[in-house]
């Protein structure tokens, strides 16, 4: 259950018999070929797999130096890479004989993906999630609870993402016997940052072989967004073994350095190793242990911890760790709507952002594979917020006016 | 170890009395204030508890109920530090005669060092510790410390265990085993039925320590229900409900029909 | 330039050399078959086709009848069809070297495509759209304004989709030099209903194999939501030889039967034929030839006319049309979202409503195809109204309370 | 025709006169009110117009400029129909000596049916008729109604017309030319300069009918070099925003300024 001295299972006791019974199942699963068939499969019919590599020449001509190659995860149903790992947690809820799902979402596609995959396979479902996301990332909850999902706000703590997995693991030592619990990123306990890396792994399997299609080589540097840390792991598996592909994590960087300002464990030097939600990794803790509130325009990077796998890849020297931050994050957002007509998750931007800021400095036959992890729709109220859009305003407030005092 | 005997002198001491087991309260450090900890500790006292555990306050309290999240919660809001609780612990060890566990998650531990929290806990006069969030599987330098020190490494045993795993506890635990009566977080509502008497018996079998009762006992019944079948009642929730609800009185009136029979302290 | 006897152009002689411009270009680019080709390539690498095709085999089995598959249009860039119709114009654009695009929208899904293709191949954009629409898409007009585009409110006439096709024309009138007026649905004057058809015939194309694959024999029924008709048409083409398959148009019933309460113009009555928009075909219009006032949940569909090449072949009882009403058209979404995990637009919920009511009555091994044309995340602020969704209310509200008054 | 002949008539009543060029004025049916319309056509008349074009409202005026846009949706809400139209029509033949041509979009000719429409345009005094969204390729069988009725089908010739295609319009064409100066609705502004003569020049290439040019007159100086280069210089949105903004008396003002020169009614 380690990776490197990271990973680990941190649960009570009364989790015990469920943990090893789902690591059984997982590597059962893992270990029949079958199973990876039937995942693929009800990924291409349902989700339409394999997402498409896409060139952006407009921008990588404007910035005048690498190509730009995007994986386009945000075109999977739902929006985003989210939903790989569910369907296949799905699929081993469904070998389980568990009827019942629960949830944490910080951006809330998480969240929509469970929410789906509940509908889908027609298990009952509740999603917990901080109270400042569900304000911030309200479209999400809308849906969730239309495809029957039970959402329930987190008032405790910084009522963030962190708080929902808190929550959850409440839920879960309560109903092990019915419930599984469909932890959304390469973090937790183990086997939740293999098993969600193994899913993922669809990604950058599809991608080296799109890119080396599309490119004629491979990627000389990769970039993902890194919150937990599933679409990164998900994207890099496929070029682990290409040494010569830089892979570049992309953490939140907030308002910038400085412990309370942003959610970068590895590229800040604000972070330190600890034990909480199940794991042992880099933790943006005080010396108490105890967590520090942290902060990103993008709901899904907010988060205290970091998938255990890409630690160990750091300290290895595989994986290089930048920040980007908020304002950063709005100017690509911005260059990338405008040159390519595509909208990245302000999470993905971070991407973006990054390549954006080392293509200019690379060869014009260099290459750079972005992951666009999920599309922006859902975060349209931050991103009108962040770009100060008055017609936004006003159709708010008519709305509000509209549907009159509560 | 000094826990184990302790167990073993409380254990004589109250064959003779009415009381029908030995009594576990909790208390989180600073939470309302350290003052009001110590008025309900001296509560305590005068009921005559054998052991009260100290909670550490963590900002991801996972494995409690809303109440005891709160309090974790506003106990770092009020600026308590781990330094601060030992501090606590060493003057509540030095003035009450009850013995003292420390009970918290193990992020606290592992941040501070293994090695350093555990000697600082002997310093303040700990006799044990409660970490929920750490498996024994990953607990063996932390319990061969402890060994060394004399801490007791107090594990949980529930209803989900396999026998193997029940023996794999009762093989690194010391002191008391605590026997999770239900399923969920602390404060969750647990009848005292057949099965929960099912499961410590089940306990029993593989372990000779004395076992300790938790999560919902709030009434002279549920105390006399565990002295029946176990050796510890564990009294958490019920009793911060009543410190919210009217500080010292309700927490006297609270112990007083919980444990009708008085003991000598 | 004629379906049987509708179609035709009926526009103002300056356009003249401007539309004959459009013919020739157009049958070139369909005459060259590295056109297709290239078309193909650009939809795979950029909007992620080919969609797959989706069993639902939660909802068939709850019906008890046919089985249930749809075409999952959803998946493309943007979420939905237009953006196959849209990026074929924008390769046509490109070959006739001009730099400027405008174009209607109704449920502002066609302008989202619009100004993405225009910021793809970067080209001036400029949007026109009914006020009404405006109002009731308002998120889908932030995008278009974010990628580049003019977003225009057009306030004459009814406000609605025929009003920005007329301020199109005017545009059009004036700047046809350098601009390419990129039509939205399968209407209009010719060569735009063939045109918009044969770019949306991928759907059908693609379709037809899949369906074979995954149902193992040809659909016995499909159907499409029928506003201008373009998803529709794109469909049925691909099962036009296939007389056993039934081709079914859904229309916007709204509040059901009745001038002046639906946009059903050719299952219902209320329609005649006549000449308007550049094009002969049915309309719903008064014994003057005004046209009248329509209604549907589903901005999409809310238009007073329809694909002359459907007219054409609903003559010849190759397609049979049924309305839907507003109230069975929420049913169905939820329905469908609370099943399947699907969240069809609300335009496409009429395919889904029709299927719904005509698969119970179906034997468990008929095959029914339904065109998921769009994603229905753009309706949200539609369907919470229509759900009247009280947590979307107060979320609103106090969206509004933080922007303070104006 | 009784439209040609008219216009030659016209043509050479003016040769001796101030008057640069003809007038042909546009009244959209019902707006603001037959009432407005019969007072407009009054002063129209009082200043010696040559032609009127009477606006029956359609619903999708997708070639008008924004006044007119509002003009035929106002007149449609005010109730106006199609029969209203044409008893009005009907009065103004009657009562002015300038001859009246409809104009309007196509739809409300093919909704009424091709036949009926123009008999009803023939008996209600008109002479001719301009329908801008009719191109002349899909206008056979109307075109050939109103040979038979003797109504004049005036058709446009625009700037981005080919010669063939020129060719091909003057064919068709009766009555006049409606040439369009300028790309764009009804309104547009338009200089006169260099660019609008060598059209109109071109046009006349191709026919011996007398040519309009539309869009933009507002000037007296408009109408002068309308007249160097054309026939007949047509006003609309000037006389309509007159009208709005003062009725018979800025109307007058207007007209007092565009057509100094008085002519023989």
């Amino acid at each position: 259950g380690y990776y490197g001295e990271y990973g680990g299972t941190f649960l009570p006791e009364i989790l015990h018999s469920t943990i090893e019974e789902l690591k059984i199942e997982f590597r059962k699963a893992k270990d029949d070929p079958t199973f990876w068939q039937e995942f693929i499969e009800l990924m291409q019919s349902y989700s339409g797999r394999p997402t498409p590599v896409t060139h952006l020449a407009n921008l990588s001509n404007q910035l005048g130096g690498a190509q730009i190659y995007v994986k386009r995860e945000d075109l999977n149903h739902t929006g985003s890479h989210k939903i790989n790992n569910v369907m296949g947690q799905g699929l081993l809820v469904k070998r389980m004989g568990k009827t019942r799902v629960i949830a944490e979402t910080g951006a809330g596609q998480h969240g929509y993906a469970t929410a789906t995959m509940a509908a889908r396979f027609g298990f009952k479902s509740k999603i917990y999630m901080g109270a400042v996301d569900v304000a911030r990332q309200r479209p999400n909850v809308f849906w969730m609870e239309n495809m029957g999902s039970e959402v329930v706000a987190v008032t405790d703590g910084q009522q963030t993402l962190k708080d929902a997995i808190n929550e959850c693991l409440r839920d879960w030592v309560t109903n092990m016997d019915d419930t599984h619990y469909v932890l959304g990123t390469a973090c937790g306990p183990h086997p939740f940052p293999e098993m969600v890396s193994w899913f993922q792994s669809i990604i950058g399997r599809e991608a080296r072989e799109q890119i080396i299609q599309a490119a004629g080589k491979l990627p000389d540097r990769i970039f993902a967004c890194v919150g937990g840390g599933s679409n990164a792991i998900g994207l890099f598996q496929g070029f682990m073994d290409d040494q010569d592909t830089q892979l570049i994590g992309c953490e939140a960087g907030g308002f910038g350095p400085g412990k309370g300002n942003h959610a970068a464990r590895l590229a800040y030097k604000d972070a330190t190793v600890g034990v909480a939600q199940g794991m042992k990794t880099y933790f943006l803790q005080n010396d108490d242990g105890n967590m520090l509130h942290t902060h990103s325009v993008a709901a899904g990077l907010d988060y205290i911890g970091v998938n255990p796998v890409l630690v160990h890849l750091w300290e290895q020297n595989r994986v290089r760790f930048e920040a980007v931050t908020d304002a950063q994050v709005t100017e690509a957002l911005k260059l990338t709507m405008r040159t390519e007509g595509l909208i990245p998750a302000l999470e993905s931007s971070h991407g973006f952002a990054q390549a954006i800021l080392e293509a200019e400095q690379m060869a014009k036959d260099e290459v750079i594979l972005i992951n666009m992890s999920g599309r922006g729709d859902k975060d349209i109220f931050t991103i009108a917020d962040a770009l100060g859009d008055e017609h936004w305003k006003s159709f708010i407030r008519q709305k509000s006016d509209e549907y009159g005092p509560e | 170890m000094d826990l184990n005997n302790y167990l073993l002198e409380r254990k004589s001491a109250l064959a003779n009395s009415d009381r029908p087991a030995m009594i576990m309260t909790h208390v989180v450090c600073g939470y309302p204030s350290f003052e009001d900890n110590w008025k309900a500790l001296e509560v305590m006292q005068s009921f005559g508890v054998d052991l009260v555990e100290l909670q550490f306050p963590f900002s991801e309290p996972s494995a409690d109920g809303p109440l005891f999240v709160k309090a974790n919660q506003e106990a770092i809001l009020n600026g308590v530090h781990v330094d601060d609780c030992f501090e606590f612990m060493q003057k509540v060890t030095a003035h009450f005669s009850f013995k003292v566990v420390m009970m918290g998650y193990y992020n606290t531990v592992f941040k501070t060092g293994q090695q350093q929290f555990l000697e600082r806990l002997k310093a303040a006069g700990a006799v044990g510790f409660i970490l929920p969030d750490l498996p024994v599987d990953e607990a063996g330098e932390l319990h061969s410390i402890a060994k060394q020190l004399g801490l007791a490494p107090i594990l949980l045993m529930t209803p989900t265990n396999s026998d193997a795993r029940l023996d794999e506890l009762a093989q690194s635990a010391d002191g008391f085993i605590y026997t999770v009566a239900r399923k969920g977080v602390t404060g969750s509502n647990t009848d005292m039925n057949h099965s929960v008497s099912d499961f410590i018996d089940r306990c029993r079998q593989f372990t000779t320590l004395p076992l300790a009762v938790g999560f919902g006992v709030s009434t002279a019944a549920d105390v006399e229900f565990i002295g029946a079948h176990a050796d510890i009642a564990v009294i958490g929730t019920a009793a911060l409900k009543a410190w919210e609800h009217g500080g010292e009185a309700s927490l006297t009136a609270f112990f007083k029909q919980l444990l009708p029979a008085q003991v000598d302290v």
